[in-house]
């Protein structure tokens, strides 16, 4: 075991699906030269050369189209989007071709393509930086989208990610890169298609993903003062959701709490609360609860953001108000 | 009527008064009432269902004699009409 | 003779107006001809035909808007005989004789035979108009006069009625969490205007579990799976039970009763009668118990909000064991009023129903005083817990043979303990004791009962 | 690497859209010879015949959605396509009938599709504007206008990654050069230096828009030019010009040269969709560019060059007529797709293979 900073696992996740198989090559903005807006690839274009990390103009909707060409053509292209703020460019072709062409074709192309994208509010970036718009890909049909919350995801998720058939985008919090967690020596892959309980609990099940990880496990910790056992749930896969993971735990807890940096409406927490509600109705004993970004522009100013974004008190909050 | 028949009725008419009823249960000598916690309306119900069944008439004062199961079987037999 | 149609002309089209023919009958078409214009909502579009031909009858006129595929022009094949424009007489289409003619309206309309006036018990609508004395009061109690069930000879809504629509639980629908309305099923609890520890009041399972619900609200529990049931129901019964020791002040007072004359006589009556029309020992005690309320009206009734209410009507709540495990009291209503026969009818059929688990939630929830009977199972003497809002129990022990001096002589009489325990808050043991005197003297004359 | 065209020929004043352009630019490559010639016409005759009786098939609601014909346009389809491999890919656009057939996709499956037939090219789930065949490499139509140029550009970075001496053909109108993908893609494709041959189809009119309604510049091969990428208007009515400058375009693509631009003048004799009332061009317009038809113009120069006799025609026309009818009853007797597999290929199913080999 060793104890490495989220941005570092990434980093080796690159590398070693680089090494394994030469069709897969790194496209984006500023990942070559510059070493990645947020130092994830940094050190990968000596090592591989400018045909393999192949920094890109800033025009993300040729450069994502081009990955979807590519890997039609039979590469295994990683698309890294500076930020989702600017995946907006780029919808279109994620939607209306990567996710669409195998459906569309009755079955003939596959896009095995991983797009890789920073997340989230939290560093004062203000609203055209800070998005967290996961739950709008986790609309659209024929994408798989993941979101490491941990080192070990972090490290493990890329090499799966990049052998599914169909495209896979990964969302990595930007308040994780510099988080430090264990990994072991010799990291495997990981599965990417199931929730993990990160912490056991009977009497109410807090679920979370990616950024809000973290703060459902200190909202966890505070509740276990006051004698509430809290199991919290990283979804890790957003889409598609691992139902069964989520529904046997609130069926068996009878609470349930959603943390999502989305804001509410129309939310991966609205989806969410809505399967609880169609599958486990009678086993609950209050309305699910949501605790998500307010629904404002994000804020410059530190304690505004503060105060956007999701805390640990509003979960425990949340979990009082439930008479838990 | 033979002691299987008699066997066979009483159980039937017993499970229609107490489903739960599980004549195995009772030990010999054991009383009905006791066993398979009938009271008065439930063994009132099972005489009346026994008196259906076998059109023997069943005075209040013969109730002693029902109230085990080897009784409930010989009153039968011994009653019952030439088979 | 081919057809020409309306031509759909765009994903959401479904009808067009031909506003103008560019061809008339008689006159030759080749494929691509435009031969008409078609107005659709967005746009004018001439449109063309695709085969050769000779024009037939412009099935459609200029203006008219007709589906999707509907028949425009009748064509002929090419080279045939050229219709005389003017010897194409347009064969009229048969007038349509046949439709019925409509229903001509009639202004009033006679129902033949005597004008049916609305007879028997159902009441007649109260006439809308309340005097001013009830309105009055409807306002100042704040009942809805509309929803009020009028109880007055003339179909008026009385002044009672409204009191009692003033104290009737309003009718906002329980607020309970799907868990709890689900245990609550399997308790066989009714869930009707209680309020609840969750949020905003609502019922929650621990509400449940901890018995924080009235024993009058204890129904049958619904049919789901057994064991869990039981056992459900029977912490759900202790925990009523330990409430009730809990909050009520209980006295206990017992007495031995003969019970000679009631047994002789109900084995006389019994030998009159067929086996299926039997009475049994309980409907006496019941019809005892029930008529000796008179006497001391403060065991009958509820206590609710820390105040008694006495009922006037007598509805003998009757301890049940279930087989698979605790007691639920549904009630037998008006048990003063009801001839032996008839609480026999009633006692038998409710024991059967609740063994079966079906008993209405009417008859579990409004016992005005209980009488438990263990003495069918051989118990001397039983003091029973009081089932709030209840205020009273009478238990009635086996009857045994015992030593009694009567008029100075010491003799073997069948006798049984009849005990009560009461509320306190409500009546003492003076009022309880004229209540069992009552009940053992009407025993004494079973024939009256 | 600039190459500048020899612009000789003088300017078409794209200000009035209905003057008839002035020769193009004669192309070096050899005159076809004559039953090469002949081949060209039928291939052209082809689509005509084909898209006709979509019309007639659309107005008889068995196709339904939307429908957008090349009619007038069959020469830039199948002059293009003859100068590429089996080994090219194509990416399409939503006005592809022309481009798919021309390509070796067959009437019957195309006419399925059309009709939402299960036997159609993709079980009938694409319909007119989502044409794809694997075994052909047609990347498909694309309904979003520009749509397709990133990823014929990602086609090509796969072919230059890999060193394959293959071309990727992307088609599109005069519309998709107000799209910011088409900048980004010709910058994209200059830079890295990629096999693409952009195909801008200039019919005039992006649906109802003239040109010089919705660019500053109307000169789209000066717009290929400021990405200094080799650029060459074609007169798109001409199969044989056509096909002479994509063969010359694709060579050097081929060879390594890096993407080039071919502007096909060209223009469509029917509405822009079969919703289209048309009335934003003038008969007079559509009368004149109908004189240079592609299929009449050769036929006429075939048979003066003694190439082609009235019966030859006559066989062809009954010959293509046949191929049609032959299409129609095969869509009209197509089966529709099972419903239980509308969930199929949403995504993968476990076992199936990555991508095309």
């Amino acid at each position: 075991m060793r104890t490495i900073s989220y941005r570092e696992a990434a980093r080796e996740g690159l590398r070693d699906a680089l090494e394994r198989d030469e069709r897969v090559f790194l496209m984006g903005e500023d990942v070559g030269r510059y070493g990645g807006s947020f130092a994830v690839s940094l050190g990968l274009l000596e090592d591989f050369g400018p045909d393999r990390i192949r920094d890109t103009p800033l025009s993300e909707s040729a450069f994502v189209g081009a990955g979807i060409g590519a890997a039609l053509g039979g590469m295994r292209p990683i698309v890294e989007i500076m930020t989702v703020n600017f995946s907006l460019l780029a919808l279109d072709q994620i939607v209306n071709n990567a996710a669409t062409l195998l459906y569309m074709s009755g079955g003939q192309f596959n896009v095995p393509l991983v797009i890789r994208m920073t997340t989230g509010a939290g560093r004062q970036l203000a609203a055209q930086h800070s998005h967290s718009l996961e739950g709008w890909y986790t609309h659209i049909p024929g994408l798989r989208i993941l979101a490491p919350a941990t080192v070990e995801d972090a490290r493990g998720m890329l090499w799966p990610a990049l052998c599914d058939p169909d495209p896979v985008i990964i969302f990595e919090h930007g308040n994780l890169y510099n988080a430090h967690g264990d990994l072991a020596e010799d990291p495997q892959p990981v599965d990417i298609s199931s929730a993990k309980v990160r912490r056991q609990g009977d009497d109410v099940t807090l679920i979370a993903y990616g950024g809000t990880l973290d703060t459902a496990l200190v909202a966890a910790q505070s509740l276990a003062g006051d004698g509430v056992g809290a199991e919290v749930i990283d979804l890790r896969c957003l889409r598609p959701l691992d139902d069964a993971t989520v529904l046997g735990s609130v069926s068996r807890t009878h609470r349930a709490v959603v943390v999502d940096e989305g804001w509410r409406s129309g939310s991966l927490s609205a989806e969410l609360s809505a399967r609880i509600t169609e599958e486990v109705f009678y086993d609950l004993d209050a309305p699910v609860a949501r605790v998500c970004s307010a629904e404002v522009p994000m804020p410059y100013s530190k304690h505004m953001e503060d105060a956007a974004l999701p805390q640990a008190e509003q979960v425990v909050a949340a979990v009082r108000r439930m008479g838990g | 009527m033979n002691t299987d028949e008699a066997r066979t009725l009483i159980s039937e008419t017993l499970r229609q008064v107490a489903p739960e009823a599980d004549l195995a249960q009772v030990m010999s000598g054991e009383t009905l009432q006791e066993a398979l916690d009938l009271d008065s309306i439930d063994f009132l119900n099972f005489v009346t269902g026994l008196n259906e069944a076998t059109s023997i008439e069943i005075p209040e004062r013969d109730y002693p004699q029902l109230s085990t199961l080897e009784g409930c079987v010989s009153y039968l037999v011994a009653r019952s009409p030439v088979a | 003779m081919g057809d020409f149609t309306m031509p759909s002309l765009g994903a959401d089209m479904e009808s067009g107006t031909l506003t103008q023919w560019l061809v008339k009958p008689g006159d030759p078409v080749h494929r691509g001809d435009i031969v008409a214009v078609v107005d659709t909502e967005k746009s004018t579009i001439e449109i063309e035909i695709f085969e050769n031909g000779v024009v037939g009858e412009l099935v459609v006129k200029e203006g008219e808007n007709v589906p999707v595929g509907s028949v425009l022009a009748r064509v002929s094949a090419p080279g045939t005989a050229a219709v005389p424009a003017s010897g194409l007489a347009p064969v009229p289409a048969a007038p349509i004789e046949a439709a019925p003619s409509p229903v001509p309206e009639h202004p009033e309309i006679t129902l033949p035979g005597p004008e049916i006036t609305l007879a028997g018990p159902e009441p007649r609508r109260a006439p809308m108009s309340h005097s001013p004395v009830i309105r009055h009061l409807a306002e100042q109690l704040g009942v809805d006069l509309a929803g009020v069930a009028a109880s007055g000879p003339g179909g008026e809504v009385t002044r009672a009625d409204v009191e009692r629509a003033a104290q009737a639980p309003p009718h906002a629908p329980t607020r309970a969490s799907p868990l709890a309305r689900r245990v609550a099923g399997e308790l066989g609890i009714d869930l009707n205007g209680l309020t609840g520890t969750g949020p905003g009041g609502a019922v929650v399972e621990r509400d449940l579990r901890e018995a924080r619900v009235p024993t009058s609200k204890v129904v049958a529990p619904s049919r789901s799976s057994g064991s869990a049931r039981q056992e459900s129901l029977r912490r759900a019964i202790g925990a009523l039970m330990a409430r009730s020791k809990r909050e009520i002040p209980h006295y206990y007072l017992s007495t031995t009763v003969d019970a000679g004359a009631a047994t002789a006589w109900l084995e006389k009556a019994n030998l009159s009668r067929s086996v299926r029309d039997r009475l049994v020992l309980p409907v006496l005690l019941i019809k005892a118990t029930a008529l000796a309320v008179a006497k001391a009206p403060e065991v009958n009734g509820f206590f609710t909000d820390g105040e008694f209410l006495a009922s006037e009507a007598v509805h003998v709540g009757v301890a049940i064991s279930l087989r698979a495990g605790g007691v639920i009291a549904p009630a037998i209503h008006d048990a003063n009023r009801l001839s032996l026969d008839e609480l026999m009818l009633k006692l038998n059929d409710l024991v059967r129903r609740a063994r079966a688990g079906v008993l209405r939630s009417s008859e579990m929830s409004d016992p005005t005083i209980t009488v438990s009977n263990l003495g069918d199972l051989g118990v001397e003497s039983v003091f029973g817990v009081i089932y709030p809002p209840q205020v009273a129990v009478v238990g009635f022990g086996a009857v045994t043979e015992r030593p009694v001096a009567k008029d100075g002589l010491l003799g073997v009489r069948p006798c049984l303990t009849a005990t009560l325990s009461a509320d306190h808050r409500v009546s003492d043991g003076h009022r309880g004791g004229r209540f069992l005197a009552q009940i053992d003297r009407l025993l004494q004359e079973p024939e009256k009962l | 690497m600039s190459q500048t065209n020899d612009r000789s020929a003088t300017r078409l004043d794209p200000a009035m859209p209905g003057e008839a352009p002035i020769a193009a630019v004669a192309a070096t490559a050899t005159i076809p010879d004559g039953d090469r010639r002949v081949h060209l016409l039928r291939e052209m005759l082809r689509i005509r015949r084909f898209e006709e009786r979509c019309v007639e098939l659309y107005s008889h609601t068995k196709i339904r959605g939307f429908l957008h014909l090349g009619i007038g346009e069959e020469a830039c389809a199948v002059g293009v396509m003859e100068a590429l491999l089996p080994s090219d890919s194509i990416v399409s656009t939503y006005r592809e009938h022309g481009h798919a057939l021309a390509r070796g996709i067959s009437m019957r499956a195309t006419m399925a599709e059309l009709e939402g037939k299960l036997e159609g090219t993709c079980r009938g789930r694409g319909g007119s504007m989502h044409i794809f065949d694997a075994s052909t490499r047609f990347y498909g139509g694309n309904a979003i206008v520009a749509g397709g140029l990133p990823v014929a550009v990602g086609l090509a970075l796969a072919d230059h990654l890999r060193g394959d001496q293959r071309v990727t053909a992307c088609f599109f109108g005069d519309g998709a050069v107000a799209e910011g993908e088409f900048h980004e893609s010709m910058n994209l494709a200059a830079l890295w230096h990629l096999p693409v041959l952009f195909c801008c189809e200039n019919n005039l009119y992006a649906m109802g828009t003239a040109l010089d309604r919705s660019e500053s510049e109307t000169d789209l091969s000066l717009k290929a030019a400021s990405y200094r990428i080799p650029a060459w208007e074609v007169d798109g009515m001409d199969v044989l010009a056509v096909e002479s400058a994509a063969r010359s375009a694709a060579e050097t693509v081929r060879s390594g040269g890096g993407p080039h631009f071919l502007e096909l003048r060209t223009y469509r004799f029917r509405a822009h969709s079969m919703y289209d009332p048309d009335r934003y061009r003038e008969k007079t317009e559509i009368k004149r560019w109908e004189e240079r038809d592609p299929i009449t113009t050769l036929s006429a120069r075939l048979s003066e060059e003694g190439l082609l006799s009235s019966d030859a025609l006559e066989l062809i026309e009954a010959d293509v007529a046949a191929e049609v009818d032959d299409a129609v009853a095969f869509a009209d007797s197509g089966t529709l797709e099972d419903v239980a597999d509308l969930r199929r290929w949403v995504t993968s199913e476990p076992d199936r293979g990555a991508g095309v080999p």
